[in-house]
């Protein structure tokens, strides 16, 4: 990113309108799902899938994820992996205690 | 090793195991500590300046530790895969059914234990919040049927010998941890759950007294006197009985056996099994203190019967 | 001597130091909000019974949040480009606007919490109303956070571009790290607060 | 590269700011060197009255029906404030006089909660004031003391200067981290003054009982947020320096060990603080907003039905507080093993064995301590997955610190070693750390930890690895930096009675707990046990503690001396390399000018050449080329 010429910049910028787009599109079918009243388990599959995607796209373009330097990827990849066990192991502690 | 340790008497069927494996983890450390210790003393006397006034660059070529780390890591894995898991599955997989046990609820509170007994019918009477008061602390509703003959007690826990017992544990208020370490049980109550815990006593209260008896200095006994009571008569020179055997030690009986020319005493604790709470639970936690009394199988009908006595 | 690579990158990392620094804070950030929903999560797997939050919630309202954050997020880019393109002017209309959606967000939270308010309704009510406000909240708190940082860059901070104008460009970049980060935590924060 | 010249510290650190006047060279300073001793000076004074508070709960422990002779304990810090301050006029130092006015301050606190009829009527303690003496020891030593000292103070002068940088990477971010350390802890100050005094739930402030505690516990979580932002501030920080800064040829494998504690350290505290800030959040809204994160249902406080929505899980609040609080207890522990490495290598004249082990071995350890957690939390009804899951974690992140120990140990092999203080501290280190993580392995094992969890053996085991370890480390790398700092050695006589004084103290505090836990007692017992009959065997131990806790106390005078007293008198330093090392924090003028190095460092070796077969001197520092 940081010698992007004006040229590179100028695509940058169609670019990240046509994420812009897509952002939106997401969103209403976000909304749109939730009004077909799933079950709770396809709901939050859903939902949390175009979440991802949302997010996706906005951490790749907007924060220019996608061509970052490798030392921001392990950074991002060690919290990731802490990120997981602080959500997954007390839902496992949850469901695995003595009764 | 083990009395080398220290620990308390164990009065459990599981304890022996617990302890054994304190044990051998102890042997793990004892050498590690001991081995690395001797290598440290001689390295800190043999290379000191003094002695050795140019270092060597290279310093150590070896790949011992590198094994001895092997060893470590192999030791620690027979430590969980061979005591650790099995250990704990039996302490929470393998309770014992319901019906071959006592099964007694613990409803702890800031500062106390509520032993609730099923009573005869074997059922636990309803409880309700609302109908907690000062003489119904866990709110028993006794208008339930199988409320009408539930034992209550507080910080009396009556258990058999030789019977396993379940607690279930729940909490009115805070987290307390339900801890009787002579019979090797802990595990802390927390409020909106139900935590069963068992274990098996193999020992009485009385017999556990006994076998922790003791000379105690009066003058300077080291211990907290008033906790003890005398496991024998105590007579003065003319033979009369000043203070028998099982009164508890305090100060005034203290104070008459010295005066009666006496400077030690034979006594062991009064209540040598007790529930101590084991998690920091408010000003009171200090003493929060219940007693376990594992009485013969016919001393505990007969104080099941006496106790439905009361309640009539 | 200088603080090196405040505007230039280390070769050998690639990065210059803010840019650096701001992924990290991210990444806390990250462990931040992962707390939040580990407890929603946890709290609401050992729920009773939990309600669905469209219908306690205003999903237009929310719908209209997300439109007016995600359109402040490609202002916010836009602006970056901008500096990038050496188009000042063009700089300050897009840091003003992507502030003004910032406003536009917090309004609309407004009238979402002041609904809810005068309904009696509090974070006490109960274990949803809870997370809903605590974890709103703390994204608003740092939307306002956002918008102070955005106004100074359009304001006072941009005096920077006649001295420095590429560390000022940099800065820029990562206010907008933040604030696509703001944007991305309530991507999630709208479905399963809203929506689910 | 010697500059003796520019020795006396008057002279130094204002060379580039001559006009910056006090307030911006002293107190608001950017550069990395002032914060780094404004830190260090913070966290001395707070553990010093963390200690202040448990010396006095040790009486209270050792003698449970005698009145406290409070007034006593308000003695030391009084006469060495007062000492300090007359000090402080004689020579006209601002900042002796600063100490003293704050030593001062410690004494008019302890007499002021000791005279207090209300906090202490008739000369009792009461169980709430042991409670939250006994929580603001804990969160003080760790929060307030050890952590700032070691990475605040250490952190903040070494690193810098070991990478060769002229300052950190965010001189402003550094000093916002310290004064919301510093607020932080007037902020827990604060709160012994409030209705109910302070925190009193413990330094792990579990609920529910924390959130139906008195008002201290709001100002506590207040202070934490604060203390957790100082953190967050520094780590960021840290992390850039370490790798934006780092000199030309300095590679990451030619670090000094003590850079490479420093960075695994900021990984931790940039993580796993953060779950902390959110549990505190929670808990904050559960006290202040009525809201029940933290409150199940049904709950019943002293026979009154707690009138709130419920649903909550007390658990929770333990998963978000032990994933940061066990990261935390390595953050404690590896800087001052890198504080150790330094040392040793140093005093043995030879390169640390086995570096790149060491380096793996903290690496691995940072990484595993995020998935221990739970080892906390094994009575609280886990099921045998998810304690096998917590047992074999724990026992795995055991190895690494094995694998530590053991090349510092095997370090001293072949060396030529010279009993310096600093190097006497950090070889106590060892056996000390030694036995407090050979404590940990029972505890780390569900059915051993039934016996052992939350008696005196935990108190034991973790102090043995914080006290005659990581004070011990952090003393040590007082002694060692010290010339760095003032241009001055401290006294060695008086440095090995502090040593020796102290080896023997800790040891007389903290072995007995082990065998008071072995026997069953329980921690946080404000009679000390008296009562339980299971603890009579043992209850002889407790005076004997408690003596050596105060002994202890006696013997840190000579070091608080020592440390005044050699800023002015001590034996002025030869050269700017006083111990002869390698590294490049001693190849800088002393003390190092506002920005640090007079040209800009290159880096041609590894960090420990010392003893190079050959070469001319017995160390050859790392920009020799
Ligand atoms: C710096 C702090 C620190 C460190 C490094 C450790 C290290 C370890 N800790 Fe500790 N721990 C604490 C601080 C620390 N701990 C604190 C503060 C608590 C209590 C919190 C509270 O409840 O308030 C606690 C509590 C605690 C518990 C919970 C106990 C309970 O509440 O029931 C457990 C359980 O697993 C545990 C385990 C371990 C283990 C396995 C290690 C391992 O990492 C240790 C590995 C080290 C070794 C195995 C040593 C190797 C030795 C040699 C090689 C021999 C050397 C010999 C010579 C030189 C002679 N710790
Ligand atoms: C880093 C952490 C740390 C450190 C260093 C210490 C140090 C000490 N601790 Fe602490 N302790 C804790 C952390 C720590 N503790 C925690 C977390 C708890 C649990 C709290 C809870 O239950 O919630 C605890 C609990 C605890 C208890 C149990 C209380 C109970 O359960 O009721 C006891 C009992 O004796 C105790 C004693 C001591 C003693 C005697 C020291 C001594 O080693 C102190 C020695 C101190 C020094 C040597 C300081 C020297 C400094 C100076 C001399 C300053 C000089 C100043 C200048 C030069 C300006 N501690
Ligand atoms: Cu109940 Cu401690
Ligand atoms: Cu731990």
């Amino acid at each position: 990113m940081e010698h992007a010429s004006q040229d590179e910049i100028r695509k940058h910028v169609r670019t990240y309108v046509l994420v812009f787009v897509a952002l939106l599109g997401l969103t209403v079918i976000t909304v749109a799902v939730s009004y077909m009243h799933l079950s709770i388990v396809p709901a939050v599959i859903v939902a949390l899938f175009i979440a991802s995607i949302k997010g996706g796209l906005v951490a790749s373009y907007f924060m220019h994820l996608i061509s970052e330097k490798k030392l921001v990827y392990v950074t991002l990849l060690l919290t990731v992996v802490f990120f997981i066990a602080l959500i997954s192991l007390p839902l496992l502690g949850y469901h695995d205690t003595i009764d | 090793m083990l009395d080398f340790l220290g620990l308390p008497p164990d009065a459990s069927a599981h304890g022996a195991d617990i302890d054994n494996m304190i044990g051998v983890v102890h042997w793990l450390m004892f050498a590690l500590f001991i081995g690395w210790g001797i290598f440290f003393t001689y390295v800190l006397i043999r290379f000191r300046r003094t002695r050795h006034q140019k270092a060597d660059y290279q310093g150590a070529k070896t790949h011992a530790s590198t094994y001895l780390e092997i060893a470590v890591a192999v030791f620690e894995g027979i430590l969980i895969i061979g005591f650790a898991v099995p250990l704990w599955a039996q302490r929470v997989n393998e309770f014992p059914e319901d019906k071959d046990a006592i099964v007694v609820r613990v409803v702890a509170e800031q500062f106390a234990w509520n032993v609730h007994y099923p009573g005869a019918d074997g059922f636990f009477g309803a409880t309700d919040v609302n109908l907690v008061s000062a003489d119904n602390p866990i709110g028993l509703d006794r208008s339930d049927p199988d409320g009408k003959d539930d034992i209550v007690t507080i910080n009396q826990l009556v258990v058999p010998v030789g019977k396993p017992v379940i607690v279930r544990l729940t909490s009115k208020d805070v987290i307390h941890s339900f801890s009787i370490p002579l019979l090797r049980v802990k595990q802390d109550v927390i409020p909106g759950q139900v935590i069963p815990v068992w274990f098996e006593p193999i020992e009485t209260t009385e017999h556990i007294r006994v076998a922790m008896t003791k000379t105690y200095s009066l003058i300077n006994p080291g211990v907290n006197l008033m906790t003890m009571m005398t496991m024998q008569d105590y007579v003065d020179k003319d033979s009369v009985v000043i203070v028998p055997a099982g009164s508890i030690l305090f100060p005034d009986v203290v104070e008459q056996l010295v005066a009666s020319g006496y400077t030690e005493v034979r006594a062991a604790p009064e209540t040598p099994m007790e529930i101590a709470c084991a998690q920091l639970c408010g000003l009171g936690h200090y003493r929060m203190r219940g007693f376990v009394s594992v009485k013969t199988p016919e001393a505990y009908e007969a104080w099941l019967a006496e106790e439905a006595l009361y309640l009539q | 001597m200088q603080i090196p690579y405040t505007v230039t990158t280390r070769p050998d990392t690639g990065l210059h130091n803010a840019k650096l620094g701001i992924w990290l804070f991210l990444a806390s950030e990250v462990m931040l909000f992962g707390s939040l929903f580990s407890a929603y999560i946890l709290l609401r797997v050992a729920a009773v019974e939990w309600p669905h939050g469209s219908q306690l919630l205003n999903v237009p309202l929310a719908f209209i949040n997300t439109v007016i954050l995600i359109g402040s997020s490609v202002t916010m880019v836009l602006s970056w480009a901008s500096l990038k393109m050496k188009d000042f002017a063009k700089y300050r209309r897009y840091m003003g606007l992507t502030i003004l959606c910032g406003f536009g967000f917090l309004v609309v939270k407004a009238f979402e919490y002041g609904a809810k308010f005068s309904h009696g309704l509090s974070p006490a009510e109960d274990l949803f109303y809870a997370t809903y406000f605590t974890l709103t909240g703390l994204h608003g708190l740092h939307v306002i956070g956002g918008i102070i940082v955005n106004t100074y860059f359009w304001g006072p901070g941009s005096r920077m571009w006649d001295t420095e104008p590429e560390r000022f460009t940099n800065r820029v970049e990562v206010a907008g790290l933040y604030w696509h980060f703001v944007d991305l935590v309530w991507i999630f924060l709208f479905p399963t607060l809203y929506l689910l | 590269m010697q500059h003796v010249a520019a020795a006396t510290p008057a002279a130094a650190g204002t060379h580039h700011e001559e006009h910056a006047g006090f307030w911006r060279t002293y107190v608001f300073s950017l550069d990395h060197k002032v914060i780094g001793i404004q830190y260090m000076m913070t966290a001395l004074l707070f553990l010093f009255l963390g200690f202040t508070l448990m010396m006095l709960m040790r009486w209270q422990i050792a003698y449970p029906t005698k009145g406290i002779p409070g007034e006593w304990f308000a003695l030391l810090p009084a006469v060495i404030g007062v000492a300090a301050l007359a000090v402080g006029v004689y020579s006209k130092r601002r900042l002796t006089l600063l100490v003293g006015l704050l030593f001062g301050g410690i004494a008019w606190l302890v007499w002021w909660m000791v005279s207090d009829e209300v906090l202490f009527p008739e000369g009792i303690m009461l169980p709430e004031l042991y409670n939250s003496f006994g929580a603001m020891h804990g969160t003080i030593m760790i929060f307030l003391g050890v952590v700032p000292l070691a990475v605040g103070g250490f952190g903040n002068y070494v690193v810098p200067l070991q990478v060769g940088a002229p300052d950190m990477a965010f001189p402003k971010l550094n000093m916002m981290s310290y004064w919301s350390y510093f607020v932080g802890g007037l902020v827990m100050l604060t709160s012994f003054f409030v209705p109910g005094g302070a925190a009193n739930s413990g330094w792990t402030s579990y609920p529910p009982l924390a959130d139906i505690a008195t008002t201290g516990q709001t100002v506590w979580l207040f202070g934490m947020v604060f203390l957790i932002t100082s953190s967050l501030l520094g780590s960021v920080n840290f992390i850039v320096t370490i790798v934006q800064l780092r000199a030309k040829g300095l590679t990451f494998m030619r670090l000094p060990f003590f850079v490479w504690a420093q960075f695994v350290t900021s990984f931790l505290l940039l993580l796993a603080f953060p779950p902390l800030e959110g549990a505190a959040i929670l808990q904050l809204m559960d006290r202040l907003a009525g809201t029940s994160f933290f409150l199940p249902s049904g709950l019943v406080i002293s026979g009154q039905v707690l009138d709130v929505a419920g649903g909550g899980s007390p658990l929770l609040w333990q998963h978000l507080f032990w994933f940061l609080a066990h990261p935390e207890v390595y953050v404690l522990i590896l800087p001052a093993m890198g504080i150790v490495a330094e040392i040793i290598a140093n005093n043995t004249r030879k390169p640390l064995w086995g570096y790149r082990s060491l380096v793996y071995a903290s690496i691995f350890l940072g990484f595993m301590s995020f998935i221990v957690w739970a080892h906390h939390m094994f009575m609280t009804g886990m099921g045998t997955v998810i304690s096998t899951f917590f047992q074999t974690t724990t026992m795995i992140i055991s190895i690494p610190s094995v694998i530590i120990l053991s090349a510092l140990i095997i370090s001293l092999w072949g060396g030529s070693i010279r009993y310096t203080v600093p190097m006497l501290f950090a070889i106590a280190f060892l056996p000390m750390f030694g036995i407090g993580g050979l404590t940990g392995l029972p505890l780390g094992l569900a059915p051993t930890d039934i016996h052992l969890h939350d008696t005196y053996y935990v108190i034991g085991h973790f102090h043995y690895v914080v006290a005659p370890g990581t004070i011990f480390a952090l003393f040590a790398g007082i002694y060692y930096w010290y010339p760095k700092v003032t241009g001055r050695m401290m006294n060695e006589t008086l440095g090995k009675i502090h040593f020796w004084g102290s080896l023997v103290c800790m040891n007389g505090i903290f072995f007995p707990m082990l065998i008071q836990g072995l026997a069953g007692v329980s921690r946080r017992l404000y009679d000390g046990g008296a009562q339980y009959a299971h603890a009579q065997n043992v209850l002889q131990w407790n005076e004997v503690m408690s003596i050596s806790a105060w002994a202890l106390a006696l013997f840190q005078i000579p070091f608080i001396l020592n440390f005044f007293w050699s800023m002015k008198k001590g034996r002025q330093v030869e050269s700017d390399n006083p111990w002869g090392a390698t590294t490049l924090e001693w190849q800088t003028p002393t003390p190092p000018p506002h920005g640090n190095f007079t040209s800009i460092p290159e880096v041609y070796r590894g960090p420990y050449e010392y003893s190079v077969p050959d070469a001319a001197k017995d160390y050859t520092p790392q920009n020799v080329p």
